[in-house]
């Protein structure tokens, strides 16, 4: 992608950790050591050349776990993130396009699904539906779209006052040319950076669902349940019981640092260049 | 739930942020305006009393059968039916409920019969206590912080703050609950590792019994409020009249503080009203490692016992909440917006 | 009845309120009673006046009630047994001692009508002295149309009951019961002012309603003129609601807490490891088993079950679930303790060739699919987990599905073929075996229809020849083994805990956890 | 000569290693104004901003030397520097409002430097801003100063921003093109407040500015730069009459050309008849507004911001459809908003907007933008495709191998003209002109419009040209309509039009657009009869 600011330590920081995350998510079936579910030891055992990590609390291979784990993290964040863009980019655009009433029905509609509280949807739909990954990700999908449309929209708003935009209108193209030639174009880095930032928004929200017992179904795990299973640990400072939520975090750090990255201003403190 | 929404520090955001989404339209006086915002909020209200409604029909599971359980006899079932209005259409059963609702009556709960208003009340109060808490400590703090972050900005001071805010915001809060419980309950004996309380309990101790929940909440919104803060800056920092005022001689802090944070106040609030909404609305999590009495724990409960008019009513108590807090970010922002406050 | 509350959870109240008192019904049975070991930290030592104790315990609901009747799960037990009596009570020896009645007998050979003569000199917490309507009013509470108490089902028999003089209560049945006065010992039998509203906990117990907010606390206060002297140390209880098991650990190790209930068996070496805390065990309370349904393909054939009976490792699930607490099962609903139980049939062990021989025996059928949510026992879906691995190592696909444990009582349970459950384990043979294995039983999980086996089991119930009636239990036993849908891996303990200062802990045996949850007026806080 | 205020040696200004503004010196007397003139990217700007020891963002001085008073400015400590602005060196920003502060009264903005730097009371400040305004010729100076910024108007804030730059007595003013951004009325109005300001305060100046004729009536000596580097310096006079340079004599020389007038109409190309429209309903921006353009011909509609001559242009387009009145393009009845039109009339119909840089999307290349059109309207591809591409850039004068760029990659004048290729890529009747030039520097701005002549008369296509500039419409157009407050105050041919006897409007606007020489500014004061209204 062009003009993306010149790389710094804390962006390579970021990218390595995002890649590394994907790999174990992409290779876990050679990675990881141990089947998901299978006991290599007591409870929580202290790291070994067996269990790297030492074992989970029904002394499971937590290097393992956690290898199959991303891989679930990630195909539930990915996906669900992916759809949420899907969904939200495209009316986003939509409305800001089309300006008028439709962008008040959209818009409205959109703030009437914010108003809704995420848990109540949540909840009440997970209970309602049979638990699978499909409703997971739909689930996830939906109430992440809502927060895609809204900076969507005001991305493209600010295009398509735009005066090549204009052009385009005036040469009678039709929206779908304008929303996919004119307008995503020049969207992308804005829209990439708010990518990372749902995609670790998602994976936040996943280990919640999942810690509330809403989440991924048995026998895989994602890092939330990960977390889940060995809490109980952490009251007794197992070292085990740190490295799921550890490792959460870590890669949501990750994802923002590389955010911050896409998103660096050029512009300085000391007031916007003018011509001169 | 699962933290709050993290678009930290998009311009776009900072836009789709900004008051009054299209009708700038001035001349209207500051009174018709707010006027306007509550009506379009009651509309809101009222749309989402509608959703909720049916969202809440479609619960699985008959309630009657659910409630009487292996004695479910038909008749026994139809006379409970009959006794909680069931036989009657849906749309009726809306009418009723929300003419009830309006004058602040949500009906008796299915399990096990009590005044829901009531029994709502104290969680209401537990849960906007906890929230207003940690407001108080994170809005003051997080808003201090970017502004240290802009006038340090790129220096390691910089970078000290972004990182560990952003650290703060990455953990889960459920491991950061836990890691505090573990280090400040069970390592050491400092604080209390369950927070609950009763309203026989002095406030002193009170306080004392909530800083844990919510020393997790101020982790979990500092970074997104902080983040926010500095990215309007930096934003309100590239206009020509911060050059201006540069070059005036003033110093880096007046300008920043004078100059720079005045016009950064609209997405700053409603980053506040956005993370705040979250603190009232999203705190299940918080309030079961903690065993915090407070509304999310108490919805879950009836959620799980398909007690429909208690879920409706705590949705509709949420809704009505992140609402009204948009509607104030939305007045303080103009409050904040010269053009609005003064009119040609 | 342990049944973990993840906070999505819901705890179906109407079976766990039958199968409690099916349990109490039972307990009542074992009227040739036997102690149980229990392990009580602290017993023996001199019970210490005064203190405020405070206990945190799962399965509170905001939706709870003071009212007896709709008391559902450990939390309103315990707290209902603060402020209620009922007319009888299990001793620590299992045997029916009288509260609120000083002796009780049944006035017609037949067994029909019982007599039940109160103590004189009780008082409410209103002040008001106990009479024998206040009996009548609270057990009518549980009878008639209208009435969904849990308690109702104790009752069905009872035709009529009359106050035949102010402290005596005569109680008619439809017919005979020699184990009628049992009934009185369940949870929901508290016994409250005549014409009283019970949810306002006015009783005759041990200590007397502060404060109480549904699924958040109940606190009390010592009842100064309590009946029973030897009871009731504390000045004052504090029933704080813990669905968290972590936050409860968090609480107990913080000193936050002095009890709690529904200890994480994996937890349980760190926990004890802790200084100044103790383990307070009733020893195989508790049946976990993963009932198939012999009327459903392909559990109705004998060779796939006895194939999943060798396929599951049984030492691994105790390992790794329980961590070596509690006892590993023979897929035989009899405890070990019980007098009745068949030592002589070899336990079962994981064999993985004799699993595939029977697999293929009866044609390697496919679509095994084990329907689990940690409602159905607690750590039912790691268990599956296991399972599902040492199934595959002898080449039976065992599917896992997780269903929501939300509803899951209502749903899945007696619905699915093959699932997860739990019960209380009964003091006597005829109660366990008559509770889930009788044709008729409601809660026939394993949908087990033998009219020899039901035959049998009514045969027991008269014959009073103890040789011969362990004979039949004994053919029993051997048959549920052999042929039965019941698989059970495990018996465990009811683990609570409590800090050292604890002490009055005694085990009830059949009487659930906590003393029986009257550990409110039993234990004491040493200084 | 007398004492020297600011003298500056071998100034060198660096981004990154691109030279910025390449060893320049020069002196300034006390009491007298220097004229910076240049175009964008001729360093003024950052010279001007260099004499407050400052340099924007991502630039370096990396050389020379800067004195005020003898004393070097551009290493002095950061306090020091802080001591020197708002103090003994104010500035005056391009567009006041951008830089006045949106959130605070006016009063307050101007007298702040003023009480930081202590050097008066409150009240004496606010008295001596008050003054200011008066002098400025300022509405109301007595309350002015509780407006908010957006309450004043460009020209008004202009002032404003003067009087702040003067209240705490400076030697010197940088002026950074304050007129720049306003309309030649207001600009003659703020110049002669600017001037007599100046005079009567007798502060030195650094005026800069890219329009030789606005720094000839304000400055005493002009120093002309380009890229950076120095071209001329000498005094108004000298620059005038006796330029050195080829550059300065460009820059004289400009705005002399005049198109032809054609002494008779054409058949009507597009004809607007009682045109009303507006964006809020009730609130007619365009009142009854007819017109009508002629083949082949230029039809100049001139006024100033606000007037309505831009909205004109998006009815014309169909992106504002009218309320009332009817437009009829090549004799037939043109539909009323976009949606309605068909393909046909929408390519017969072209757009070149103001500011080039919004006109083109950054991510397409310059061949994508010129293809798009061609592809659209006539189905072209491959080999057909690129020869016409090629031409079209031929005809704006562009090599070949400009194709390949990215909008980004191209100067200001080359952005326009592939605006305009990308209009005749259409081969269109009209070619709607929204300020072509206003954005570009005049010497760009003549090669513009030399080739839009051309071009008409090469295709012959009719321009509907929007300007605000007289000297444009001179230049280009047959026939010209004066616009004001949304009405047509003076509409015919050319000649008629910018001949006496005028209406009062077009009157001023003639005698506003400065011209080409020193003392003009006072003449056309002096002309004036009624004293100065705030604008």
């Amino acid at each position: 992608m062009k003009n993306l600011p010149p790389l710094t330590p804390m962006a390579l920081i970021g990218l390595v950790g995002v890649a590394a995350f994907i790999v174990l998510a992409a290779f876990a079936p050679w990675l990881a050591p141990h089947p998901v579910s299978e006991v290599v030891g007591g409870v929580w055992d202290v790291p070994s050349a067996d269990a790297l990590l030492g074992t989970d609390n029904i002394g499971r291979d937590l290097f393992s776990r956690l290898v199959w784990g991303a891989r679930v993290t990630f195909v539930i964040a990915a996906l669900s993130t992916a759809i949420a863009f899907l969904i939200g980019v495209s009316l986003g655009f939509y409305a800001a396009v089309r300006r008028g009433w439709i962008d008040q029905i959209l818009s409205r509609l959109n703030d009437l699904m914010m108003a809704i509280p995420t848990l109540i949807f949540a909840l009440v739909v997970l209970a309602v539906l049979p638990k699978n990954m499909v409703v997971l990700v739909l689930v996830m999908a939906t109430l992440e779209a809502t927060r895609v449309f809204r900076v969507s929209r005001a991305i493209a708003a600010d295009l398509v006052g735009l005066d090549y935009v204009e052009v385009a209108r005036l040469r009678g193209e039709s929206w779908s040319w304008i929303i996919v030639r004119e307008i995503l174009p020049n969207a992308l880095s804005p829209l990439l950076a708010e990518l990372g930032l749902r995609f670790a928004f998602a994976i936040l929200f996943l280990s919640t669902l999942s810690f509330l017992g809403l989440g991924v179904q048995p026998p895989i795990a994602d890092w939330g349940s990960l977390v889940k299973e060995n809490k109980d640990g952490l009251l007794f400072g197992i070292f085990a019981a740190l490295i799921p939520g550890a490792a959460i975090a870590a890669l949501v750090i990750c994802v923002n640092l590389v955010v911050d990255w896409i998103l660096r201003k050029t512009t300085s403190l000391k007031g916007a260049r003018r011509n001169g | 739930m699962g933290g709050p929404p993290l678009a930290d520090g998009i311009d776009t955001e900072i836009q789709a942020m900004s008051p009054l989404p299209a009708q700038k339209t001035s001349g209207n006086s500051l009174w018709s305006l707010l006027v306007k915002r509550l009506l379009l909020g009651l509309l809101l209200l009222w749309a989402v009393s509608l959703v909720i409604f049916a969202g809440t029909q479609i619960l699985p599971g008959d309630v009657a059968t659910s409630m009487l359980g292996q004695q479910a006899t038909p008749e026994a079932v139809a006379s409970i039916r009959k006794e909680l209005g069931l036989e009657q259409p849906a749309p009726i059963r809306y009418v009723k409920w929300l003419g009830a609702a309006v004058t602040g009556d949500f009906g008796r709960s299915y399990s096990n019969r009590q005044d829901i208003a009531k029994s709502i009340a104290p969680r209401l109060k537990n849960t906007l206590l906890l929230a207003a808490m940690a407001a108080v400590i994170a809005v003051p703090l997080s808003i201090l912080l970017g502004i240290l972050s802009v006038l340090y900005n790129g220096t390691w001071v910089d970078r000290t703050i972004g990182l560990v805010t952003l650290s703060a915001i990455s953990l889960p809060e459920f491991f950061a609950g836990y890691l505090l419980i573990a280090y400040f309950s069970v390592a050491h004996f400092w604080l209390p590792s369950s927070a609950t309380v009763s309203d026989a309990m002095p406030i002193g101790q009170r306080l004392v019994v909530m800083l844990l929940p919510c020393l997790t909440l101020v982790l979990a919104v500092l970074g997104h409020m902080m983040r926010m803060t500095r990215a309007a800056l930096l934003n309100v920092m590239a206009s020509p009249y911060i050059e201006t005022a540069l070059l005036k001689g003033l110093p880096w802090w007046r300008i920043v503080w004078k100059h720079a944070l005045p016009n950064a106040l609209s997405p700053i609030v409603n980053v506040v009203a956005l993370n705040l909404a979250y603190l009232i609305v999203g705190v299940v999590v918080v309030e079961v490692i903690f065993v915090y009495p407070g509304m999310g724990q108490y919805l879950v409960d009836h959620v799980a016992k398909r007690d429909v008019p208690v879920v409706q009513a705590a949705g509709l108590v949420f809704a009505a909440v992140y609402i009204l807090l948009n509607i104030v970010a939305d007045m303080v922002s103009v409050l904040a917006n010269p053009r609005l406050r003064h009119p040609r | 009845m342990p049944s973990h509350k993840t906070i999505s959870n819901i705890l179906q109240p109407t079976r766990r309120q039958l199968l409690q008192n099916a349990g109490l019904l039972s307990a009542a049975l074992s009227a040739g009673g036997l102690m149980l070991p229990g392990s009580a930290g602290a017993q023996a030592a001199t019970p210490v006046k005064g203190g405020h104790l405070i206990l945190g315990l799962d399965t509170a609901s905001s939706s709870d009630r003071l009212d007896p009747a709709f008391y559902t799960e450990a939390y309103m037990y315990t707290v209902g047994f603060q402020l209620f009596n009922t007319v009888l009570e299990l001793g620590p020896d299992g045997k029916l001692i009288g509260a609120l009645a000083e002796s009780w007998e049944a006035a017609t050979p037949d067994a029909s009508k019982w007599v039940f003569k109160l103590k004189k000199g009780i008082q409410f917490h209103n002040g008001k002295e106990l009479v024998a309507q206040d009996v009548v009013y609270s057990l009518n509470h549980h009878r008639g149309e209208k009435s969904s108490s849990g308690g109702k089902g104790q009752l069905l028999a009872v035709t009529d009951i009359q106050a035949t003089d102010t402290h005596e209560v005569t109680v008619t049945l439809s017919a005979g019961n020699a184990d009628f006065p049992a009934a009185l010992v369940d949870y929901h039998m508290g016994i409250g002012p005549d014409g009283g509203d019970f949810d306002k906990g006015i009783g005759t117990g041990a200590f007397i309603l502060e404060d109480f907010q549904p699924g958040v606390r109940a606190l009390t206060k010592r009842n100064p003129n309590y009946w029973a002297s030897d009871r009731a140390h504390v000045d004052s209880v504090e029933t704080i609601a813990m669905s968290d098991a972590t936050a409860r650990m968090a609480a107990l190790l913080s000193g936050q807490v002095h009890i709690i209930n529904r200890v994480e068996p994996r937890a349980l070496n760190l926990l004890s490891s802790r200084p100044g805390v103790q383990i307070l065990r009733s020893q195989e309370n508790t049946m976990f088993c993963f009932p198939m349904r012999v009327d459903a393909a392909p559990y109705d054939n004998v060779d796939l079950r006895l194939a999943l009976k060798y396929a599951i490792d049984r030492e691994e699930l105790q390992k790794s679930l329980l961590v070596g607490t509690g006892a590993i099962g023979n897929d035989n609903p009899i405890a070990s303790w019980n007098p009745y139980f068949a030592k002589d049939i070899p336990q079962r062990a994981y064999d993985a060739d004799k699993a595939a021989f029977h697999f293929k025996k009866a044609g390697s059928p496919g679509g095994i699919q084990l329907s689990v949510s940690d409602n159905g026992f607690p750590g039912s879906v790691d268990a599956a987990q296991l399972f599902q691995a040492s199934a595959a190592k002898a080449g039976i696909t065992i599917d896992v599905e997780r269903v929501p444990s939300d509803g899951y009582w209502d749903e899945v349970w007696l619905k699915k073929p093959f699932v997860a459950s739990n019960w209380s384990v009964r003091p006597t043979a005829d109660a366990m075996l008559s509770l889930i294995f009788q044709s008729e039983a409601p809660w026939n999980e394993t949908a087990w229809r033998d009219e020899a086996f039901d035959k049998l089991l009514a045969a027991a119930r008269v014959e009073l020849d103890e040789t011969k009636r362990k004979q039949i239990y004994h053919d029993l036993q051997v048959k549920l083994v052999d042929e039965g849908g019941e698989l059970i891996p495990l018996f465990v303990d009811n683990l609570a805990a409590a800090s050292e200062k604890v002490g009055g802990y005694v085990p009830v045996p059949g009487g659930g956890d906590l003393s029986g949850y009257r550990i409110a007026e039993r234990a004491w806080l040493n200084a | 000569m007398a004492d020297i205020l600011l003298k500056v040696t071998d100034l060198e200004i660096k981004a990154g290693d691109a030279t910025i503004v390449d060893k320049v010196s020069f002196d300034l007397q006390k009491g007298r104004v220097l004229g910076l003139i240049g175009e964008s990217g001729a360093g003024k700007s950052t010279i001007g901003l260099a004499s407050l020891g400052h340099s924007r963002d991502g630039l370096q001085i990396t050389g020379g030397q800067a004195e005020l008073n003898g004393r070097d400015i551009l290493h002095l400590s950061k306090r020091d520097t802080r001591l020197l602005r708002g103090a003994a060196v104010t500035y005056v920003a391009q567009s006041a409002a951008a830089a006045f502060n949106p959130a605070h009264r006016l009063i307050d903005q101007v007298i702040e430097a003023t009480l930081w730097h202590g050097l008066m009371s409150r009240a004496m400040a606010i008295e001596r801003a008050k003054e200011l305004f008066a002098l400025l010729g300022l509405p109301d100076p007595e309350n002015f100063g509780d407006r908010y910024p957006h309450q004043g108007s460009g020209g008004q804030l202009q002032r404003a921003m003067t009087a702040m730059a003067l209240c705490p007595h400076p030697e010197l003013i940088v002026f950074d093109e304050p007129t720049t951004a306003l309309d030649v009325t207001t600009q003659i109005e703020v110049l002669a407040a600017i001037k007599q300001a100046i005079a009567k305060t007798g502060t030195s100046a650094l005026y800069i500015s890219h329009d030789l004729a606005v720094v000839a009536q304000v400055a005493d000596d002009i120093l002309v730069l380009r890229n950076g580097r120095m071209v001329e310096r000498g005094s108004v006079d000298d620059i005038f009459n006796a330029p050195r340079e080829d550059y300065t004599r460009q820059l004289v020389s400009m705005r002399q050309s005049e198109k032809p007038a054609r002494e008779q109409a054409r058949d009507s190309l597009l004809s607007i008849k009682g045109i009303e429209a507006g964006y809020i309903p009730g609130i007619p921006v365009l009142q009854d507004v007819s017109l009508d353009l002629g083949r082949g011909e230029t039809l100049a509609v001139v006024g100033e911001s606000g007037s309505g001559k831009s909205t004109l242009a998006r009815v014309v387009t169909g992106l504002l459809p009218a309320s009332s009145g009817t437009l009829s393009f090549d004799g037939k009845e043109l539909a009323n908003g976009l949606a309605a039109r068909t393909p046909e009339t929408l390519r017969n119909i072209q757009i070149v907007n103001q500011i080039p840089d919004l006109a083109l999307n950054p991510r397409q290349t310059v061949e994508a933008i010129l293809s798009r059109p061609l592809a659209f309207y006539f189905g072209l591809k491959g080999a057909a495709l690129q020869s016409r591409v090629a031409t079209l850039l031929d005809q704006i004068e562009l090599p070949h191998s400009m194709l390949g760029r990215y909008p980004a990659e191209l100067s200001g004048g080359q952005k326009q003209r592939i605006c305009i290729a990308r209009a005749l890529a259409a081969d269109p009747k009209l070619i709607i002109c929204d300020e072509p030039t206003s954005a570009l520097d005049p010497l760009v701005a003549e090669g513009i419009l030399d080739l839009l002549m051309r071009l008409q008369a090469e295709v012959g296509t009719s321009y509907l040209f929007i300007t605000h500039d007289l000297a444009i419409v001179r230049a280009i157009a047959d026939t010209v309509a004066v616009m004001l407050g949304g009405k047509v105050v003076r509409y015919g041919r050319k000649a008629e039009v910018l001949a006496p006897p005028f209406d009062p409007y077009t009157e001023k606007l003639v005698a506003s657009v400065p011209e080409m020489r020193p003392g003009w500014l006072d003449e056309a004061i002096a002309r004036r009869p009624s004293p100065r209204r705030s604008s």
